[in-house]
């Protein structure tokens, strides 16, 4: 009797929570499918009068969507595979190799966490266009190819592997490299699916820097579409609304199709100090 | 026990090392020290890169300028509004999702969604519901009595409901990092200390509690650090401005706006290098607390 | 393949882990490396390994010097404490992983991997993973894992130290058994001596990182070579004895007891220091005999164990603590006191601790 | 733990090492890159005439126009490509203003400036500071190229004192926008009211329309930053661009703080705050009028119509003198270029405001044509009597004024903006306002 009732409760809490977590959702779609006079009628409604699934259309047809979402689909693949190789490296480096002044490199590098993102917008830029990358899909990408949180997660993962299973590869006949790859690689599977996850969604979502980095449409990602909707008087939100909701939900998708590694990924990356 | 390393060694490992450390030497490191550089020129052609005298001046300005301190005010009040919250709450709602019940997977996704969603998006979803008149927010507070709140008006409210909107958003994740958390702990001392007579909750406040607290001191600082730096949040809620009357302007708001409104470098790195070492000190704060605290 | 180690030593950042340790290994003998943890056991299998590289000293395999030799070309097999199997793969993909490693083809792996499978007794199980067996199953496929290479020398560290008691001496037993057929040189760490004892060739005992003694178990037993090593040897341990030697009477006396053990046979008293240790087995003690010629004792006894096989006696020589195992055919009744023998002993130079005399029965030496 | 600790705090000692010892390197570079920049530097552009685009060109222009003004612009600029031979004009979104403003920054660092940007005035000091615009006057005095007197005083005199600085022009002017007063027909109608001409007029009528529903006045959210208008309108100066002065607190600066104060905190008026743009709240019907930028015209035109709502727009009320700020960005041109480039440049400025193209650029967008031949051609005339709304922002342009065009005018403008906002807020009285707002503006101008 007392065991269902606190189950009832559980479920009544969590139904609530999730309530409050999907409002602004239900709001976003609901807004998405109204008539500009609608949007703006008070009180609000929460089911659309007439619904207008051609705002989707008008929307989509508001920017070159598709080459942006050609873009976006690059991007979030390219910088996604390459940091999950450079984040195994050095999370490989960071957790089973000696060297000298490893610890030291380390710390440097966790402390860049603590400066503000925006800070290093210019001088980037800056070596960018140094290199002759701006409006090429190297400036989208290849800042992003390193992200020192991916290897702090990894190489936490790693050292819980136990040591003996490098020794063994090692007898076996196994090179440090072909030992990362046939037999942690694997292992840390579910790490590797976090880190991925967490970086394509960065990646899907970010915005500031493609603007600033490119230079042509042809160039451009799916959030930078999203300033289509706004001017300096006022904002089309019912077809912001629609690009919006189009743009989140592949990134829930994707989520949905992975999530079950990302709990034994953090789970495993043992979160010791 | 560790071997010393050898030559050999050293070179193997930053071979490894290498492409991530190019990568984040060229596009983190580097930046960073040239803008800790550029917070004492005091006299600098930023776009020839002429530095005319070096000196203090930035940080005498920043040091005597209300707004500064202002900000840094917020910063700490939203510190402390969602730091703390965001981590109770999600650990809650992680050890409601732990207990074994159906459709804990549609849960779990549900209460991730605010992290998947840029801020932009759903920031402007937020303005509405804290519409004063007709946002929802307001409506569920009538039904207690409560008379509408300002919330994007009224100087008194932006921090609240920029913190309210945080806590919500953040939650996703920690409530992630929880879950693996709890997943560690063997289900054997809960057998054991319900045979030893423990309640419900005294089990949560003798065992999960103690046995998760690696994992609440790293989403602390992950929690913490990230607030610090809070941004996205503030420009998007209240369309590229920090809140009514500069209510709630935050210190990289405060950097973002010397940087890219007003081009005063200098003060900008001034400002993000005070920020630095404030975050800095927090974290060896909690690292010290951590290490005294940390069960295991 | 012989193995020579000479005046090998490692040196951590801070401690000695094994110091200028010179010995050699027979082709096809199983050694133990055995000693209380911290003695440098493992750290001495790891430099074997190639895992580790020595500050000092050599190690030959046969006439090669291998010190530079990275583990992977060391022509090893190695089976670790906690079995380190690849949790991802199947145990025949387990098993076929060094072969892989050599670029063997795939089908001569594949009947290589089955046939160390059936020697090992797990040919049933081979698609399934690590996480799916019994720990003696997973010992079994990092010994199959180990082998499969056909390497000359097999490295076992505590590989039975996981596994509960009845499983371990299986195991051990199946260990001797495969490394017989085999015939592979073999080295296995321990702590436990009788593990050692019941599987080794030789044992080789250390303590602090410095070699005790190397020697057959037998002989380590009978004949240890100071009092650490007929501490550590046997279950329960020797009893030991502060004596001083009378040398007229030819005789040691127990201190604070009024207890004394004519020494007996050829013995040249006079190289004996003053003060010295005596240690005798529990085993030693003995209530009948053929000879006459036996020192003999008086026990007061406090508690009498029966195990089946044997009687654990608990009880008192003089005013010291002693431990007697006597064969349980014995008819003790409710005796409080009793006279036994003493077969054999062993007595150390106090002050050295090393062994100077062995009583063997018949008092020779 | 522990160690995670030291690691810490050897980390920061080695930033810190870092930054010391990357210093003396850092005013080598400086060096050779400044001797080289000058290097580049194109000598001033003499004798005009005298270049031909014979060699395909492409330019860049930045603009922050989305949505339909983006298409509007594009179509020009393809009539403009169709029609030159050998130039191409690439347009390039660059998002919002604050966008474009921080993508010109970095591009200015990076040397990769395009060819022409939009950008306001305020913008232009800081470029014409930094040394990065052209001189346009041999362009317009230019035979072949340039202007003729009638052509080039056919651009509204307002717009071309806007875009020029001791006598040189840096900029043409394209989006112009000016404050509207847009209202509620129906609500004036219902209540019998006329619709204000004068402050005194609209405070009256603001009273009498302000009920439950209804609050009479809106303004938008930038009503600090944009207070000038009303300065002015009460006869004052907010600031003086020939002596750096800033004027507000003065006898008008008071008098005009001190009415719209008295709109907001008696209930009759209020700020579109939460809402973002006034335009949402009219088209609901929440206010009966609100003054805004003619560019949001297009934004209150639909849902105001699908809502039922009638409205009209009025030219904004006086009170000592009328006054209407002009807003909106001028094309302005990069001096890094090729004399080719910036001739092709200059050819595409000319062209985007030329009277067709101005002409059908406002009838998209809402903004006001630049050109006193469009405001006098037939098409229109005709457009703005089909659309009245349109035809009013024109009406003020004789008196029309704009932002002051000061080194560091953000900064400067915040920092008053800041202060009136307290004053507002009801933190400080007008007079503590005006006192604090004098302060900020000195500390901000005296920088």
């Amino acid at each position: 009797m007392r065991q269902a009732f606190s189950k009832g409760f559980i479920y009544i809490l969590l139904t609530i929570g999730s309530l409050l977590m999907l409002l602004p959702f239900i709001w976003m779609i609901s807004t998405s499918l109204k008539t500009p006079g609608e949007v703006m009628s008070m009180p609000p409604t929460w089911i659309p009068e007439s619904w207008k699934w051609d705002n989707y259309l008008k929307a989509w047809e508001m920017a070159p969507f598709l080459r942006y979402t050609l873009n976006s689909i690059i991007v979030v693949i390219v910088s996604t595979i390459g940091e999950i190789i450079t984040t195994i490296l050095a999370a490989y480096a960071f957790s089973r190799l000696q060297f000298w002044g490893r610890d030291i490199v380390f710390a440097i590098l966790l402390g860049t966490m603590m400066v503000p993102g925006e800070m290093l917008l210019i001088p980037n830029f800056v070596t960018l266009s140094n290199l002759g990358w701006i409006n090429q899909y190297e400036a989208l990408i290849i800042p992003w190819l390193a992200s020192i949180f991916s290897i702090f997660l990894l190489r936490q993962y790693f050292l819980g592997v136990p040591k003996e299973l490098h020794y063994a590869a090692k007898i076996d006949g196994c090179s440090n490299f072909r030992f990362l790859w046939s037999v942690m690689v694997p292992l840390a599977k579910p790490a590797i699916v976090t880190i991925a996850l967490l970086k394509a969604i960065g990646s899907w979502n970010a915005f500031l820097w493609p603007l600033i980095v490119t230079q042509s449409e042809e160039m451009r990602t799916l959030p930078v579409g999203l300033t289509a909707f706004t001017t300096e008087a006022g904002t089309n939100f019912e077809l912001l609304m629609a690009a919006s909701s189009m743009i989140i939900l592949p990134m829930i998708i994707l989520y949905i199709i992975l999530q079950k590694y990302i709990i034994e990924g953090v789970s495993k990356a043992g979160l010791k100090g | 026990m560790n071997q010393k390393p050898t030559l050999k060694d050293t070179l193997i490992g930053y071979s490894y090392l290498l492409p991530a450390l190019i990568i984040l030497g060229v596009f983190s490191v580097y930046p960073i020290i040239k803008s800790f550089f550029m917070s004492f020129y005091a006299d600098y052609d930023f776009f020839k890169d002429i530095v005319h005298s070096y000196g203090f001046d930035n940080f005498i300005y920043i040091f005597q300028d209300t707004e500064f301190y202002k900000s840094l005010t917020n910063t700490f009040i939203f510190v402390i509004g969602v730091v703390p919250a965001s981590i109770s709450i999600s650990l809650v709602i992680a050890i409601l999702l732990n207990s074994k019940i159906k459709f804990g997977k549609l849960f779990r996704t549900i209460y991730f969604l605010p992290f998947v969603t840029s801020v932009v998006a759903i920031a402007i979803v937020w303005q509405w519901i804290y519409h004063s008149e007709y946002g929802i927010l307001n409506y569920f507070l009538g039904w207690f009595g409560i008379s509408p709140i300002e919330w994007l008006n009224d100087p008194k409210w932006s921090m609240p409901a920029l913190i309210i909107m945080c806590i919500w958003k953040s939650l996703g994740y920690n409530i992630i990092l929880f879950l693996a958390g709890l997943q560690n702990i063997n289900p054997q001392y809960y057998l054991a200390a319900q045979i030893d007579g423990a309640s419900k909750f005294k089990r949560f406040w003798h065992i999960t509690v103690p046995l998760l607290s690696p994992t609440t001191f790293f989403v602390s600082i992950v929690v913490l650090i990230n607030s610090f730096k809070v941004f996205d949040e503030v420009f998007a809620l209240f369309n590229g401005r920090p809140g009514p009357g500069y209510s709630a302007q935050t210190i990289v708001y405060y950097i973002f706006e010397k940087f890219y409104n007003e081009w005063e470098f200098g003060i900008a790195s001034a400002a993000a290098f005070v920020l630095f070492i404030i975050i800095f000190i927090f974290t060896l704060i909690q690292l010290y607390v951590g290490k005294r605290k940390v069960n295991y | 393949m012989e193995i020579k180690l000479t005046n090998l030593a490692m040196d951590f950042q801070q401690t000695k882990a094994v110091n200028d340790l010179t010995i050699t290994i027979q082709d096809g003998h199983l050694v133990s490396i055995l000693g209380p943890s911290g003695c440098g056991k493992s750290t001495t299998l790891n430099m074997l390994a190639g895992l580790y590289k020595p500050t000092a000293g050599e190690i030959y395999f046969g006439d090669k010097l291998v010190n530079q030799v990275e583990p992977e070309h060391r022509e090893i097999g190695m089976v670790f404490q906690n079995y380190a199997l690849y949790p991802h793969l199947t145990v025949l993909k387990n098993i076929m992983f060094p072969l892989k490693m050599a670029k063997v083809n795939k089908k001569e792996a594949f009947e290589r991997a089955t046939e160390m499978a059936k020697l090992v007794q797990i040919d049933h199980l081979l698609d399934r993973k690590p996480g799916q067996l019994s720990g003696g199953q997973q010992q079994r496929v990092a010994i199959a894992r180990a082998l499969v290479k056909n390497p000359k020398v097999l490295l076992l560290d505590e590989p039975l130290s996981n596994l509960d008691a009845r499983l371990r001496l299986e195991m051990r037993e199946e260990i001797r058994r495969i490394q017989k057929e085999v015939g592979i040189t073999t080295i296995f760490v321990t702590h436990d001596q009788e593990e050692a004892m019941s599987i080794s060739d030789k044992i080789l005992l250390m303590r602090d990182g410095t070699l005790q003694q190397y020697t057959t178990p037998l002989e380590m037993y009978d004949k240890p070579s100071n009092l650490f090593v007929s501490q550590f040897m046997g279950n329960p341990p020797i009893n030991i004895y502060k004596a001083t030697v009378n040398k007229e009477l030819k005789r040691v006396e127990l201190k604070n007891s009024n207890v004394h053990i004519p020494l007996l046979g050829n013995v040249d008293v006079t190289k004996f220091p003053e003060d010295v240790i005596v240690g005798i087995r529990p085993e030693s003690f003995v209530s009948e005999t053929s000879s006459k010629e036996l020192p003999q004792v008086s026990i007061s006894i406090n508690l009498i164990e029966r195990t089946g096989r044997d009687t654990l006696l608990s009880g008192k020589i003089g005013e010291q603590q002693v431990r007697a195992l006597i064969s349980s055919k014995q008819q003790l009744g409710n005796v409080e006191e009793l006279s036994l023998y003493i077969t054999e002993f062993t007595v150390f130079d106090s002050e050295t601790e090393n062994s100077i005399w062995y009583f063997d029965g018949e008092g020779a030496q | 733990m522990r160690k995670l600790w030291l690691m810490l705090v050897c980390a920061f000692a080695v930033l810190v090492l870092a930054a010391c010892s990357s210093g003396s390197n850092e005013e080598q570079g400086t060096n050779s890159n400044g001797t080289s920049k000058q290097g580049t530097e194109k000598a001033e552009v003499t004798g005009i005439d005298g270049i031909e685009i014979t060699e395909p060109v492409e330019i860049e222009f930045w603009h922050a126009m989305s949505g339909d003004h983006e298409k509007a612009l594009q179509k020009i600029t393809d009539d403009f490509n169709n029609s030159h031979e050998n130039i191409t004009v690439k347009l390039v979104n660059q998002g919002g203003y604050g966008d474009l403003s921080t993508k010109v920054m970095a591009a200015a660092k990076a040397n990769t400036l395009p060819a022409l940007t939009q950008a306001y005035e305020d913008w232009m000091t800081e470029y014409i500071e930094n040394d990065f615009i052209t001189n346009l006057n041999p362009y317009v005095e230019s035979e072949k190229y340039g202007f003729t007197d009638d052509e080039f005083n056919d651009i509204m005199e307002v717009f071309r004192e806007m875009n020029t600085w001791d006598g040189v022009l840096y900029g043409l002017p394209f989006n112009k926008s000016t404050q509207l007063m847009f209202y509620n027909v129906t609500y004036f109608e219902e209540a019998g009211l006329e619709v204000p001409t004068t402050w005194d007029e609209m405070k009256e009528a603001a009273e009498i329309l302000t009920n439950d529903d209804v609050i009479a006045i809106g303004f938008e959210n930038g009503l600090s930053i944009g207070f000038n208008q009303w300065v002015h309108q009460a006869g004052g100066q907010f600031f003086d661009e020939a002596t750096g002065e800033f004027k507000m607190n003065s006898e008008e600066g008071k008098y005009a703080l001190t009415y719209v104060n008295d709109l907001i905190q008696s209930g009759v008026a209020r700020t579109a705050g939460e809402d973002g743009y006034m335009s949402g709240p009219f088209a609901r019907g929440d206010v009966a009028m609100y003054f805004g930028s003619s560019a949001g015209l297009p934004y209150v035109a639909a849902p105001a119509a699908e809502n039922g709502i009638e409205w009209s727009t009025a030219v904004l009320p006086s009170d000592a003198q009328s006054a209407a700020p002009f807003a909106g960005t001028n094309v302005t041109m990069f001096n890094h270029l090729s004399d080719e480039e910036k001739l092709a440049a200059w050819q595409y400025m000319k062209f985007l405001i030329n009277t067709d193209n101005t002409i059908y650029w406002a009838q998209q967008s809402g903004y006001i044509p630049v050109r006193q031949s469009a405001l006098d051609s037939d098409e229109w005339k005709s457009y703005v009597e089909e659309n009245p709304t349109y035809g009013v922002a024109q009406q003020q342009l004789e008196y029309g004024f704009y932002d002051p065009r000061v080194k560091g005018a953000y900064a400067f403008k915040n920092a008053v903006a800041k202060e009136l906002d307290k004053v507002f807020l009801g933190e400080y009285t007008v007079e503590e306002g005006l006192e604090a707002a004098d302060k900020a503006a000195a500390k901000e101008l005296g920088k």
